[in-house]
């Protein structure tokens, strides 16, 4: 059984996979880079040892290094969390091959998974629809109009060696194609070098619906309901929440069945994620199969009841799965927003800094997964994710007005934060509505941008604060100045300080 | 002491007219208020005006003069005129004029540099793409001009507020 | 419908009242003593008057203060909270009298279950169980071996004007009863001048076990199911949880019925409490009835996943309750950890004082109801309660598991706080068996009030940072003292110190 | 400059050996530790001691000198001693010579006062109950001797730390 556990992570989700570690009796053991030793999970964690310098490549990429840590510090088991080296096989392997186990699937399933091309491709063996187009290089007109004609209007052309939009082209109607396809690959040529290009159907009014999956090491699979995720911000995701409005129950089987079948062609252990793509018609495709925890597992969680760290563990261990498919529940609703330290009325500009005060929404029905704490620098080496938001009520306009509220609640000074922007996306009517797909930000950016209003008296209150502030730090400053037979510590003086408005 | 503040282009006047404890009755702008104020965390006022209870975060700026205040539906960026703020401000703007200095509001890693020293840029044309938290933000000129000079070069890891690349207005 | 509500009580349960509040868009109205204008439950609503002095008896108690701020801020409904004026039926007449809402249930429910002698009579006319017993005062020696042959032994005696234990007298057997019976008396004559004494059956093993009830305006009643309410200490409840690990299946629908049958004898409506002692036989007797929302109602709420204040505000607006007593479902189980301000180790003594900084725990199925924040002081006018913790989990081990892991990551530094104890509690034997009664923290004292051991080097670690702490506030001092162009605010001094450490 | 510092009835001598950035290397009574010591929040410590992530709370007690710390499962009281501290703690011993004055820790407001002055007491007996936070507290003399002095009477507000009553051991 797994005793000491390596998170080879930082930020919000080394601290969660941590604190499960910890009510299983399990010691954890933190990897750091230079930038990071007074990050929270150095602190929360039983171990710590610093595996380089600031730069990721060097240290929470540096995948010796850490395995090296795992030796030194006997760990059983590493965890990779997200991102960095959560879906790299080699990484997988090598943990492996030095006797630890690696919490997370198989090398093979990694590996596939992470081809598109290879995924694409078992999929449509394995039965699960994909988005109808082709791969292949298309280098003449008929074939051209034959495979557009074959999926249906309206389609893409797109880039292979793609990417940011470039050598993309909607085409709706057929008498469009040809143009279309010729500035594409002249639009790739001068963009990549290549005019490769292979048409996709285009999918209208697009949801991206996940599909969390669950399997043991018997042959076990399970699939943990969907997760709406169709609010996102270029394709970063900013609020996601299950039930999805758009799921009905008849598709709910189908998408899970699906996803399940998706991770039965990779004999798939462990938490994994089948993203798809869903129409207005519901019709859905897969996009692509996530080989990890994702950001976004609390709101699985709050509605299943299920640990998904504890169960990664478990199966790492060899357990079976403790639940089937019948005893699983979507129990009530959750939301999930992302906190961000960002300026969204400067472009959405990242801003690291030093936390000055936060305090968390607490009461019924909320969860906060974070890592800041107060007098914290937010590096600029990593991802900006401040932390993690989760309502639950019963219902979806509750589990709305509740998220609404823990926003009013959420304080974080000293750093901008993406707390302005989310509290506007609960209030947009596309989205209380439960009416949106992928291009909601796009659609009411307008909306999210614009300020609600506060009374006249709030400006001049606002200007009389900074005057009040202004005078009483001028004076102290005077006093400190002068007052050269000064003894107390400092840090004593600043706590002392009660009733500074003295004017 | 009266004192000016500026918040956007309003300048206003503020007098205290009586003050008891946490109570103060205040003119501002020859509005009359009565409030009772109390700091209550380190930069966390409570106000009270006529019962109704308001928040507000006071955050320090740049300057000691500078404040960033967020009440529940705003934001406001404010500055305390004071006869040495208002000197400095003086000796700040004789400094920039004719020139527009780009620089990043925090550290970051040089990406692209598209323009060139004696290249002439239009406003809003990007002289400068910087990579910060995994993400790219691209600097922009203030103005039609000349770029005068550079002072980084691709790859180089930067402070916030540095000087990275002086334009020279036409 | 209730538009504004003012919140009759302070401290955490008046920020959870504001929290329902904010939630359903209804405006909240806050009042306080002049020691509470820099409370949370002040700054978290919408509006806040002051009611007078520090002293309870002068603002919280105020009926006539709060009535009249109500008026001025144009209130539609009171909500009491628990404590203060939540059971004072002269309160809620003047109230609805003053055509504002009271919620809570009627002057007839308050009155009724106020007066224990009442309450039990009509609890025996209602068919509930009471302990069984006499409150007649007993004057011979024939009359006194009549009624305790008719109860059964054990029996105890009590002094009718009593209190603390004073002239009470647990008997045995029949032999002792006589010379117990002027023990009791004498003892009674000497402490309250009046010797009157009764007899009550003595219940073994006493579990305190309460069950949740809810009724509309239109005769609909449910329960939601018990709370295990036994660690206590002093008669003050310490931890709670749900379901009870002594409960049955067969025991809750019993004891269920039972409570509603309480609840129906006096028409009640809104939030209500009855209150159970049990034996280990699974005999149950009823206790009394609060009419009004319990401390511990966060633990009900989290298993049946109902907002209870809301549930209130609801029943109040004339709305039939939602549910009906078969859609309701205990899932998973929950505990709450009360969190006091006091100092375990010097007798439980209260610790009033400024809160130098607190960090919550957060994650998974955990709940934090709290309203101390950063720089607050706790008033020592008022009860110790900083916050109650609340952990949830599919199973009770889980739950115990993570409360520890929550208790682990709780910081409050400034005052002395009941976490060391409470997480003792987790790790006890009996508590963690589900083993326990009435007498559990007293049977457990010894356990409970031992440190775990840490290893030499803490000691060491400890003398070094101390060290280390002293030499660079002595520098600084210094610094401070001998630099007298210092300009910068001492504030933003505080917030840029960074690497404190230069020896 | 090695100090002296005192944890109960245990006086350590500690001596930094080395010391670069945040790693120490020290010597406390002999033993021999290579740390790794930041300060992470106002009175928080994260310490690295081979691997082992410990955190600790330093909170400054009445004197700058004195420290309250909680470990994870532990919390002692230290006492830096160096030359003031150690002046200020024999002024304070000598004067409290043969003397015990009840105080309170905190803030309350007196109960009941059940003897009065001139009364003989033992150690052990409640001299004064207050009451605070709903909870009364009774306050016992630390030896037997005779009550020289009340200062408050029954229904007084007190301050924490105001000296209540005076008792003179035998």
């Amino acid at each position: 059984m797994i005793k000491k556990v390596l998170v080879a992570n930082r930020g919000e989700i080394a601290v969660r996979v941590m604190r499960s570690c910890r009510e299983m009796g399990i010691l954890s053991v933190a990897v750091f880079s230079e930038a990071d030793r007074k990050a929270m999970h150095v602190r929360y964690a039983d171990e710590a040892y610093c595996v380089g310098p600031a730069s990721s490549a060097e240290s929470y990429l540096n995948i010796d290094k850490i395995i090296e840590v795992a030796k030194i510090a006997k760990a059983d088991a590493i965890h990779p969390g997200y991102g960095f080296l959560s879906e790299n096989a080699t990484f997988a392997d090598k943990v492996s091959k030095a006797g630890i186990i690696f919490i997370g699937p198989s090398i093979h399933a990694i590996n596939t998974m992470g081809d598109k091309l290879t995924a694409r491709e078992l999929m449509i063996k394995s039965g699960v629809p994909v988005v109808p187009g082709t791969e292949e290089n298309i280098t003449d007109n008929t074939r051209l109009k034959e495979i557009a004609n074959q999926i249906g209007y309206p389609v893409m052309i797109k880039a292979s060696a793609g990417g940011g939009g470039k050598g993309m082209r909607l085409v709706r109607e057929e008498k469009d194609v040809i143009s279309a396809y010729e500035m594409a690959k002249s639009e790739a040529r001068s963009a990549f070098g290549n005019d490769a290009v292979y048409i996709e159907k285009y999918v209208e009014g697009p949801h991206h619906i996940e599909f969390q999956i669950m399997a043991d090491q018997h042959g076990n699979y399970v699939h943990l309901f969907e997760r709406e995720c169709s609010v996102q911000r270029r394709h970063q995701k900013v609020v996601e929440e299950t039930p999805s409005p758009l799921m009905t129950p008849k598709l709910r089987e189908e998408m899970g069945k699906r996803a399940i079948d998706a991770a039965k062609s990779v004999n798939y252990v462990g938490a994994g994620t089948v993203e798809f793509l869903v129409d207005n018609n519901l019709n859905f495709y897969f996009l692509e199969m996530n080989t990890r925890l994702q950001v976004e597992h609390p709101i699985t969680e709050r509605v299943t009841g299920i640990d998904l760290v504890k169960a990664q563990i478990n199966v790492a261990n060899g357990l079976p799965l403790p639940f089937k498919q019948e005893d699983l529940r979507q129990n009530g609703h959750a939301i999930e927003c992302r906190i961000y330290a960002e300026d969204h009325k400067n472009n959405f500009m990242p801003s690291p800094g030093v936390v000055k005060s936060i305090s968390e929404p607490l009461g019924l029905g909320i969860r906060t997964d974070g890592y800041v704490y107060e007098g914290y620098e937010i590096p600029f080496h990593y991802d900006p994710m401040i932390s993690k938001l989760i309502s639950w009520a019963p219902t979806r306009s509750e589990a709305i007005e509740r998220m609404k509220r823990a926003l009013y609640e959420y304080k974080i000074t000293g750093v901008k934060t993406s707390i302005p922007f989310v509290s506007k996306i609960m209030e947009a009517k596309d989205f209380v509505d439960g009416n949106y797909d992928t291009h909601f930000i796009e659609k009411n950016m307008d909306f999210l941008m614009t300020d609600d209003d506060c009374s006249d008296y709030c400006e001049d209150i606002a200007l009389l604060v900074a005057y009040l502030d202004y005078t009483e730090k001028m004076k102290l400053d005077g006093e400190h100045t002068l007052d050269t037979t000064h003894k107390t510590s400092q840090w004593k003086e600043f706590g002392r300080r009660k009733n500074v408005i003295r004017l | 002491m009266p004192l000016e503040l500026k918040i956007d282009t309003r300048v206003a006047k503020i007098h205290v007219l009586e003050h008891v404890g946490s109570n103060y009755k205040v003119e501002i702008d020859g509005r009359i208020y009565d409030l009772d104020i109390e700091k209550v965390e380190s930069d966390t006022y409570s106000i009270l005006l006529n019962g109704k209870s308001i928040n507000m975060e006071m955050i320090e700026g740049d300057e000691p003069s500078q404040y960033k205040v967020n009440t529940l539906n705003n934001y406001y960026e404010i500055e305390v005129v004071d006869a040495v703020a208002r000197y400095r401000a003086k000796a700040k703007s004789h400094m920039e004029t004719g020139s527009n200095i780009i620089s990043t509001p925090m550290p970051g890693k040089i990406v692209k540099i598209p323009v060139q020293e004696g290249d002439i840029v239009e406003k809003g044309q990007t002289v400068i793409i910087v990579s910060a938290m995994k993400m790219e933000s691209e600097y922009k000129s203030a103005s039609d001009g000349i770029v005068k000079s550079i002072h980084v070069k691709v790859g180089d890891a930067v402070e916030g507020h540095q000087p990275l690349i002086e334009i020279e207005a036409q």
